[in-house]
């Protein structure tokens, strides 16, 4: 696959997760094409961490870039049933469990489910914006990312890393597989029909746990 | 009831040195006006409390955005943000050693004002828990276990001047914020000593309704109207 | 989105001691239809967290009103409020033993309640330092200094059920609050497990301008219709 | 002077105190009368602490008990410039510093400006509403009482009833005389000319430090 079709299939799966009614933050990146992937019958309002609920994107009618942007300074809209809102009620939200999915992108990520994902040491400084907000606060964290960096893993035995947080990661989606973390560790329980679990595993640093259970990805 | 100024009075108050909290997201709710105003002043030495550093370019073709307008003319020695990936430019001064950066998260730098404004102790947020936001000696009081789980105690933020942006704002100062520009705004208003609203559209006492009013003008001490004040 | 309910449904979902969180002041914003159908529904022992009891008389000539009603019929077996002077009934209710009444300074109230609903840990307020709050252990945490000043720990409220009086209510749940009705239910509606909201008007979606949202519908569960469920 | 000249000469003294522009929120009872004795040429703006800044009383036209009360019950409404807010905005204003001067009654104050008024054990139980929050955050805190409870003082040495906050009250007002609290004492500064200053400390269980510049309470 290449760097835009691995992309695509990351999202159309990470798509899956999201139920009907699911109030969800989306990282920039990747995770902001997921509406585009969401299958017939599934609606999700999105919120957007600088102040909206029901970002849509918007028309030329409804482009106003000086006054309307998500979290990621593109020109959006909110759709009808939509608000806007300040950044403390904001984050109220996101801190107080009432966004139901964050999907966001990461560095590094462990089999305790701590992520790493918002600055490299000496090298670059983004900042960690509400990122560390949505991974405490939302009731489930999807992880999309590359399975490797450059060919070296980036799913860790313990992120190496500044941490983004402890143990908030629920799901870990690439273009290897899908992991589940649990109690036990990183449970591979789905796998891209074109690797073997040998070789997700010689892509990964951290143990994962073969699903008895394990089913093809799609 | 504030006092409407112009712009050149806005800046004139406005000393070198000052913390300046100033509203927006990316540029979106900064006031364009007055920050553009300040970044011609020469002024500077500023401790520039703001979500992030903006981005050079504007939607509307502007070369330098809202707050980049002060970053790039190095008017801010101390920056207390939570994102400044997409204005280089920050990375650049602070590797430089000519300003300082600090990060605060997003959800935490917005509730730490919000403290700093109504009076509360600080704000104990589960969230930099385990990370190295946790070493942040000037803004973490204490880490907290309270009821079994863990949370950081980050202290109250207040500043000198707030300024902010408003896109209608009544003659007794009240302010409505149009679309996502009310963001950090709404709680700065209220934690810094001095606060100036640049008004999109300055409108009756009224005009806006009593319960839609997003900033009581008893917050406001000046008033700029923007949309006369530039043409 | 919320789920658009008839008032027995609500009263049915709602069981014997039930937490409820009831927004209004002196009965301004009580959920005046959803209490009175709570009141004849014959449930109770209820932990009833209301800034007050109300008042026996109410302003269009009600015998009780608001929640006083459920004072009046005894379904209350604890209140937590901050204020019950004017229902002399709480007084009474109290002093027989057959009610528990906790009384928190009413911006500790608002401020804990808003605490439950935003993930914070607490609430570090100056006020109560000094008074014999500081001994309330259901509700204070400690007792900390910071930077010299003395502040209590005041633990975030949480309830099983919010139930909230809306002016107009759009399709997405989305409230409007008139005049002075907003008070608690604010922050109440982010604080309960079910948020069940009394609309005096229901409204298409985006009939309310967005900017003007008070409450997001993402909180509310359940809209009960009050201007066509009793006439 | 009968009860209601005495309610009347302490508001009216109170009156005195508020500055054209003050934010001001008012107790119940006779603190809600200081508006109709304001001087000339000073307007206030007053702040209900259930939600409202700029309150008026409402016409026949602007009457509407069920969606307009302030603190007291008593429907009111805001004057053009006013607005509406929610429990939390409003104790924020309080507890923030942003209330320029509260005015309310007291059960007992003391040399130390420790105020008591929300409770007698074992009689009434009102509750301490948003008393405790007033006097803890408004700048300037006034007493408005009469001076002595069925002959009894009220205002004490050390409070005895359980207290609404410590070292909060900055003046106290009643029918007898004006009382700064300093850090040496209650200083009287003024004095209604019916009384010696020995007859009001002969009233008064807290020492009273005479000013020099005595003055007659008008």
């Amino acid at each position: 696959m290449d760097k835009e079709n691995i992309k695509s299939y990351i999202i159309a799966r990470a798509a899956k997760e999201l139920k009907d009614g699911d109030i969800v933050n989306l990282g920039i990146g990747m995770p902001t094409m997921i509406p585009n992937y969401l299958p017939e019958g599934v609606e999700v309002t999105i919120q957007a961490e600088n102040g909206l609920m029901g970002v849509v994107p918007c028309t030329k009618e409804s482009y106003d870039p000086v006054y309307k942007v998500d979290a990621g300074a593109t020109p959006v809209t909110v759709a009808p049933g939509g608000c806007y809102f300040d950044s403390c009620t904001s984050f109220g939200m996101i801190r107080g469990g009432h966004i139901d999915v964050t999907v966001l992108g990461a560095l590094e990520v462990d089999e305790k489910g701590s992520i790493s994902n918002w600055i490299i040491p000496g090298k670059k400084l983004p900042g960690m914006g509400g990122a560390m907000d949505l991974v405490v606060g939302a009731k489930r964290v999807i992880v999309t990312m590359e399975h490797t960096q450059k060919g070296e893993p980036k799913i860790l035995k313990n992120c190496r890393l500044p941490l983004t947080a402890i143990n908030c990661v629920d799901l870990i989606i690439t273009e290897m597989g899908v992991m589940e973390v649990t109690d036990a560790g990183l449970v591979l329980s789905e796998i891209n029909p074109e690797f073997t679990p040998e070789q997700v595993q010689g892509a990964t640093e951290a143990t994962l746990i073969v699903s008895p259970n394990l089913k093809p990805m799609a | 009831m504030p006092k409407f100024i112009t712009l050149a009075e806005a800046v004139e108050m406005i000393p070198d040195g000052a913390s300046i909290m100033v509203g927006g997201f990316m540029g979106c709710g900064n006031p364009h006006k007055v920050i553009d105003a300040l970044s011609k002043s020469g002024k500077g030495n500023f401790k520039l409390i703001c979500n992030d550093g903006a981005q050079p370019g504007g939607p509307m073709g502007e070369e330098y955005y809202g707050v980049a307008k002060l970053i790039h003319n190095r008017q801010v020695k101390h920056m207390v943000a939570t994102h400044v990936g997409l204005n280089p430019e920050v990375g650049l001064q602070m590797n430089e050693g000519s300003m300082r950066v600090d990060l605060i998260p997003q959800g935490s730098f917005a509730e730490m004002i919000r403290a700093g404004g109504a009076g509360l102790g600080g704000v104990l947020t589960p969230t930099g828990v385990g990370t190295i936001v946790e070493d942040y000696r000037d803004y973490v009081h204490s880490v907290q276990e309270i009821d079994g789980r863990k949370y950081l105690l980050m202290k109250p933020l207040k500043a000198d001047f707030a300024l902010i942006s408003g896109y209608k704002v009544d003659k007794a100062g009240n302010v409505w914020y149009k679309g996502s520009t009310r963001n950090f705004g709404w709680a700065m208003a209220t934690a810094a000593k001095t606060v100036i609203v640049e008004a999109d559209n300055v409108v009756e006492a009224g005009e806006i309704e009593p319960e839609n009013v997003m900033t009581s003008g008893i917050f406001v001490d000046y008033v700029v109207d923007g949309g006369k004040a530039n043409g």
